[in-house]
């Protein structure tokens, strides 16, 4: 099976979807002919024509808003937002429109757009190409968010995102675009290259909206993460030497409830990571879900392990990135309860 | 710099306040006839004044003249009156519904008629508009039921959209009417989207949308002008200058600096400016953009120039921030008087035929306005409750499930 | 002293304001000659001046850009969003922009602007005009969100929020504008006579970002509200007739997390009410906050009553509301748990 | 319309990519002299055509031609040629910084030096910048220190901005210059509500605004434009034409359809097209555009016409979607060379000098660059850690003060 990074596993989804759906096509700021500062669409202009993946004004508001006008006459737009710190323009667009057309018209018009962005620090970016606003999404009504932390996930996802009839927003973690990352910024870099989901099948296959994966069952402790931070919480959970259970969520909305709750049932401890800013973040959410669904089985206290509450500074990047030894000190608070 | 004088923040402000004497003598208006008409694939640099002249074809003695004379057919004529005049009738029963409690909001096109009708009679019915909440014509044109228009305002058990909606923010999508939301001008953008797709398909579907001139000043109408110069989108944007955004008048929005027309200068795409109030240039100008649009040249920008005559909505009371008899002063007339008075004079049409159509559009209204009461008014009867709980997504997620369940329905 | 309702307080502070600080000014979509769709800035232009309270082209984002520009200049502009739920097209004007510039230019610039805005339902406003957006701005760092609830927190906390230096936003409960709603839409509508938080004082006073107020105190259970829902909040204890303590949060960032541990410690029991949809609401950081806190103390687990999570349909308003029924239910099903 | 052609959708090209040989022969480019210079009070209709001009005053001989010379004194010239030459040299020398891993990131402005620099020294050192990332040359016509410089793009010790930011996004108040964030054009609209400040305080300070004609597409940026021009706001508006914005050439941006300097026809306010390259055409386009703002006039739009000779930034390689040697065909020449030669020309300059000039320069570059590196490179050397807790608000709440305590610091 042909061994990609995540960069090339995206890539590889776009490409069979231009391929095997003409109303498929792509656009967004540098895409076109040179393929995205990411690179994840090239070649992509060059193998299927102009018209099926294009450069576009620097308007991120006026991408989204193309889309949805795209998606109202029959089409599936696949947009990328260069960085998520630059998705801001267009929440209104996201918010108001693409989440709330279905709706408001009674399903006489509605928006299956996704849109792709790199999201989330750790590499030098400062804080306007580092940050995590998944927390701005989960809680508008009408919109799916989510998240892969691996290429054979991110092939299928987006590929069911693409397929999807409801407005996706898909955060890429720029941090593992090229290797797994598990916050131990001072060790040589890793690629890919022999984690069993680099191998990516050829074909289209779909990771379904709203099921997490168990990416390691444990008796002690739950803890859920998303993107980068499932690495990060390998590493922490091996440095703590716990039996915890890894739920990499996958997808934020729609949630996989039903695999929180039965996991934390099971430990009766959870402890949540996430990157972004910890007041307000998306852990809050979970927090709470699980609270109100195990509160019988909790026999310590929910933790999170988040980003602090400051933006996001070029110079205490790992300070401010919550890494491995953060996560050990809740495991280990959490296991002392 | 220190002999030089200090600066002062300008704020614009209208000729005339309450009290005062509305005085639109000032106004530089061009006679009919006047402004040249260009070829559809004319060069850009040679259509630099268009956005300063204006587009008028009935003149004061309201025949039709000129170069923009659209030479319609009677009965296009008298299709465009009776929708108009069905609008008017049904905008003032449904706003004096409201007065009578029997829903929670309105909003009457009242001197605006023109241009959504001249519009919708003279695009195709595979085309799409991008509507605004004061385009009641385009339906009325396209002969949407009343009974559906009632239901919508009542959010009774006949809303077609099921009470999800505030009145009149419609969404009719086999009358080429995209979904209407509250929030100003988010929708511009979709109808380039839209063009831009026709386009891709190699369709050759059209689209037009609407804003007022205050909404010219939100980013996204720069976005979508961006996006359709660039693209060359098959695309008609059109700016409804009525003068008026709820009590800010249109110079809040720029229009003591230039004409909204001009604004297509930024883009280099064509930007006419057209007299609202005159059915047949309403029309013409719409052709001309349309050709253009058909045959790959691009986007145009209209701005419709008109008066809105009634308050903002039933919220408002436009006596508070301008003369009372303002809208009697408009220079440009009423559009269903001068359609009426240029039939008369074709020898079309009398005051009787006029009069008795009038009250036949009545009766029509107040028919399905009654059909509506009997289903039952704002409150008095709902849509299936559960209903709430559909739509969010294509296939609800558990937490509607739940919460459906926890209603109980 | 004076009985205000709470657009008659708001008016006042901002009379007093402008009178008090030349630096003060105000613009917004129909703030000026007309004074404000909700009549806000009545009567302040003619008083004060045209270029004290002014009409602004229709472009939120240019509204809270220009007021940024403002504040680094050395005003304290007071700007006006029409709706809430027109906000969204300045959000990353607020975002990236006002709570952002002191932190990225180490202090040498920030953004000392309050932005008001009429925000919640139950005014048959439809989906566009009823939304409850406090989540999305609370997760921002470098933002301060406050909501009052009554006359007098209204003037005491805009004042507040004009001298304040950092950028605050101001969430106006507009159906309690006129008279306080405890959300029995069905019974008569009240005035504020009568209401003792309706006695406000001339001369400038200032409510502190940052405490909340103890509406009810009680042994058997917290109840967190804001808003509207302090007014719900207490009609729904008094119907489930238990021992409740009620605090208003009045702000939400900075928050009073000194009084919401303090009063959950000793009730052991929290209910958290807001008019937002529930997922990913600001519920879901309180509830987390308090388990964090007091998780020893819980005796049950803590609820959220909160909106649904669809929009706001217009012929469903009441029920999508969460009114005093749907807290009563909560608050016997914590007490009997 | 059935015989109609079927719609497509039109995607721009640039004219050449890598391997195509750089063709500006169809670039229609007036002669130096050529373009008209209006009075800064003439009517707005009289000065529609000047978008389409572009003001130059150097001519090929190297000597200042035409209404738009600005007759500086030698002094200022050799102020302005310091100044770039500076610039480029610190370009050069951190670029390789940023090679040689010393720091995260860089950006260049090669080639656009003149714009920064003459409209630095222009302008009164109360009035204030709101700049792009690409204006080092502001700061550097304002002696702001290199050492200062050096420290924020290392992160050190001695960042003045204590490691919060970016590398080059700086903030420097007492030079007249606002804080750079990494979001395209979000500021462009603060110097409108900076300058309508000023207005507002009935001070004589104006502003002055940078975007790269890519982010011209945003909607803040007409948000901006709409905002001065209905308050007549004392500022200057600029957007850099260089031709690139990352990937895509200035045809995604619209500019196959029009110039940058005719959208300030949407707003009625002045658009001039001036020559980025020639020093002195910068100089009087901006120095009439300020005149215009500090007489109550309002605000004017200028696209300074020039090219990024360099790569987007260090993460960029511009070979991968241009053609490699498109930067040496540029029409419009190097602005260095064009002073310098204008200075030689005028006999207040020569070769030997220029060369000293130079290495006096570099040396200067190179010992801010040492004495950066004895503080520490990136990571090397870091503010102190507990500042990172601070500014987020002007007092910390409890938040960030748990925080601080829970990292110990
Ligand atoms: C984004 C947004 N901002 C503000 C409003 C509030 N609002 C509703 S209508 C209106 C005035 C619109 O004026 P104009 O665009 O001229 O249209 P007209 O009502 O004259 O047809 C305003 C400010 C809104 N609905 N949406
Ligand atoms: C809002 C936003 N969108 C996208 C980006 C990513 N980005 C950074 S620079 C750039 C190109 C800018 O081009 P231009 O405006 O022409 O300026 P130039 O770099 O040529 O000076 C882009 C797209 C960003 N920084 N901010
Ligand atoms: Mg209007
Ligand atoms: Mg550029």
């Amino acid at each position: 099976m042909p061994v990609m990074n995540m960069v090339q596993a995206l890539n590889n989804a776009l490409d069979e979807k231009l391929g095997a759906d003409p109303d498929v096509l792509i656009f967004g700021e540098d895409v076109g002919y040179f393929g995205g500062v990411f690179r994840v669409t090239d070649g992509l202009q060059a193998k299927h024509g102009l018209t099926r993946c294009f450069d576009t004004p620097i308007a991120e508001g006026g991408i989204i808003a193309t889309a949805i006008g795209m998606g109202a006459y029959g089409l599936r737009p696949v947009v990328e937002i260069q960085f998520a710190d630059y998705i801001l323009p267009a929440f209104d667009q996201l918010v108001s429109e693409a989440a709330r057309l279905r709706y408001r018209s009674n399903g006489e018009f509605w928006a299956p757009l996704t849109v792709r962005t790199p999201y989330g620090g750790g590499i030098f970016g400062g804080q306007t190409h580092s940050q995590s606003p998944e927390a701005i999404f989960t809680h508008v009504v009408g919109l799916k968010t989510v998240v892969p932390s691996n290429p054979y996930d991110a092939k299928g996802l987006l590929i069911a995102a693409i397929e999807d009839d409801d407005p996706v927003i898909m955060l890429e973690p720029k941090r593992i675009y090229n290797g797994p990352f598990d916050g131990h910024h001072d060790r040589p870099l890793k690629t890919w290259a022999g984690h069993p989901k680099a191998e990516v099948p050829t074909g289209l296959y779909r990771v379904p909206l709203g099921k997490a994966a168990v990416v390691r069952e444990g008796r002690a402790v739950t803890v859920l993460a998303y993107g980068t931070m499932v690495h990060v919480a390998l590493a922490g959970i091996d440095e703590a030497g716990v039996d915890a259970e890894l739920l990499d969520l996958r997808s934020l909305v729609p949630l996989d409830i039903e695999a929180i709750t039965a996991s934390v049932r099971k430990t009766g401890r959870c402890v949540i990571l996430h990157e972004a800013s910890r007041f307000g973040g998306f852990g809050g959410e979970l927090s709470a879900l699980v609270q109100e669904r195990c509160f019988d089985h909790l026999k310590a206290p929910i933790e999170r392990v988040a980003g602090w509450d400051t933006p996001y500074p070029h110079a205490f990047e790992w300070d401010y990135f919550p890494g491995p030894a953060r996560l050990v000190t809740a495991l280990r608070r959490v296991m002392e309860y | 710099m220190n002999n030089q004088p200090r600066l002062t923040l300008h704020i614009p402000e209208p000729p005339a306040r309450p009290g005062d004497h509305p005085d639109f003598g000032g106004m530089k208006l061009p006679k009919a006839g006047e402004t040249m008409r260009p070829d559809v694939d004319a060069a850009e640099p040679t259509m630099r004044d268009m956005p300063f002249g204006l587009i008028r074809v009935l003149d004061d003695g309201h025949h039709a003249v000129g170069p923009w004379d659209p030479h319609l057919e009677a009965d296009v004529l008298h299709q465009g009156l009776r929708a108009m005049m069905l609008t008017r009738a049904f905008d003032d029963r449904l706003f004096r519904a409201h007065r009578q409690g029997k829903t929670s909001f309105y909003m009457k096109s009242t001197g605006e008629e023109a241009i959504a009708v001249a519009q919708s009679l003279m695009l195709d019915a595979r085309d799409m508009c991008f509507p605004t909440y004061r385009v009641l014509g385009w339906l009325m044109a396209r002969h949407y039921p009343l009974l559906d228009l009632v239901n919508q305002i009542f959010s009774n058990a006949g809303d077609p959209l099921r009470g999800r909606q505030l009145p009149i923010l419609y969404s009719a999508r086999a009358y080429g009417f995209y979904s209407i939301s509250g929030n100003l001008g988010s929708r511009f953008g979709h109808a380039v989207g839209w063009a831009m797709a026709s386009a891709y398909k190699g369709d050759d579907r059209i689209a037009l949308a609407y804003v007022g001139e205050g909404t010219t000043a939100e980013g996204g109408f720069h976005e979508a002008l961006t996006f359709a110069s660039v693209y060359r989108a098959p695309v008609i944007l059109c700016v409804t200058n009525n003068q008026w955004a709820i009590s800010s008048f249109s110079g809040i929005a720029g229009a003591n600096e230039t004409t909204f027309a001009a604004k297509a200068l930024a883009y280099g795409i064509p930007g006419l400016r057209v007299d609202g109030n005159d059915f047949l240039a309403v029309w013409a100008a719409t052709q001309w953009a349309a050709e253009r649009a058909r045959l790959n040249l691009g986007a145009t920008l209209i701005e419709l120039f008109t008066y809105r005559a009634s308050g903002h909505s039933t919220a408002d009371d436009p006596a508070k921030y301008r003369p009372a008899d303002e809208a009697l002063q408009w220079p440009l007339g009423d559009p269903i008087e001068r359609l009426k008075e240029h039939l008369i004079a074709r020898g079309e049409w009398d005051e009787e035929r006029h009069a008795a159509l009038q009250s036949a559009l009545e009766d029509e209204v107040r028919a399905a306005v009654r059909a509506g009461e009997a289903i039952g008014t704002l409150g008095k009867s709902k849509p299936e409750l559960g209903s709430m709980f559909e739509d969010v997504f294509k296939e609800p997620d558990w937490r509607v499930i739940e919460q459906r369940r926890e209603m109980g329905v």
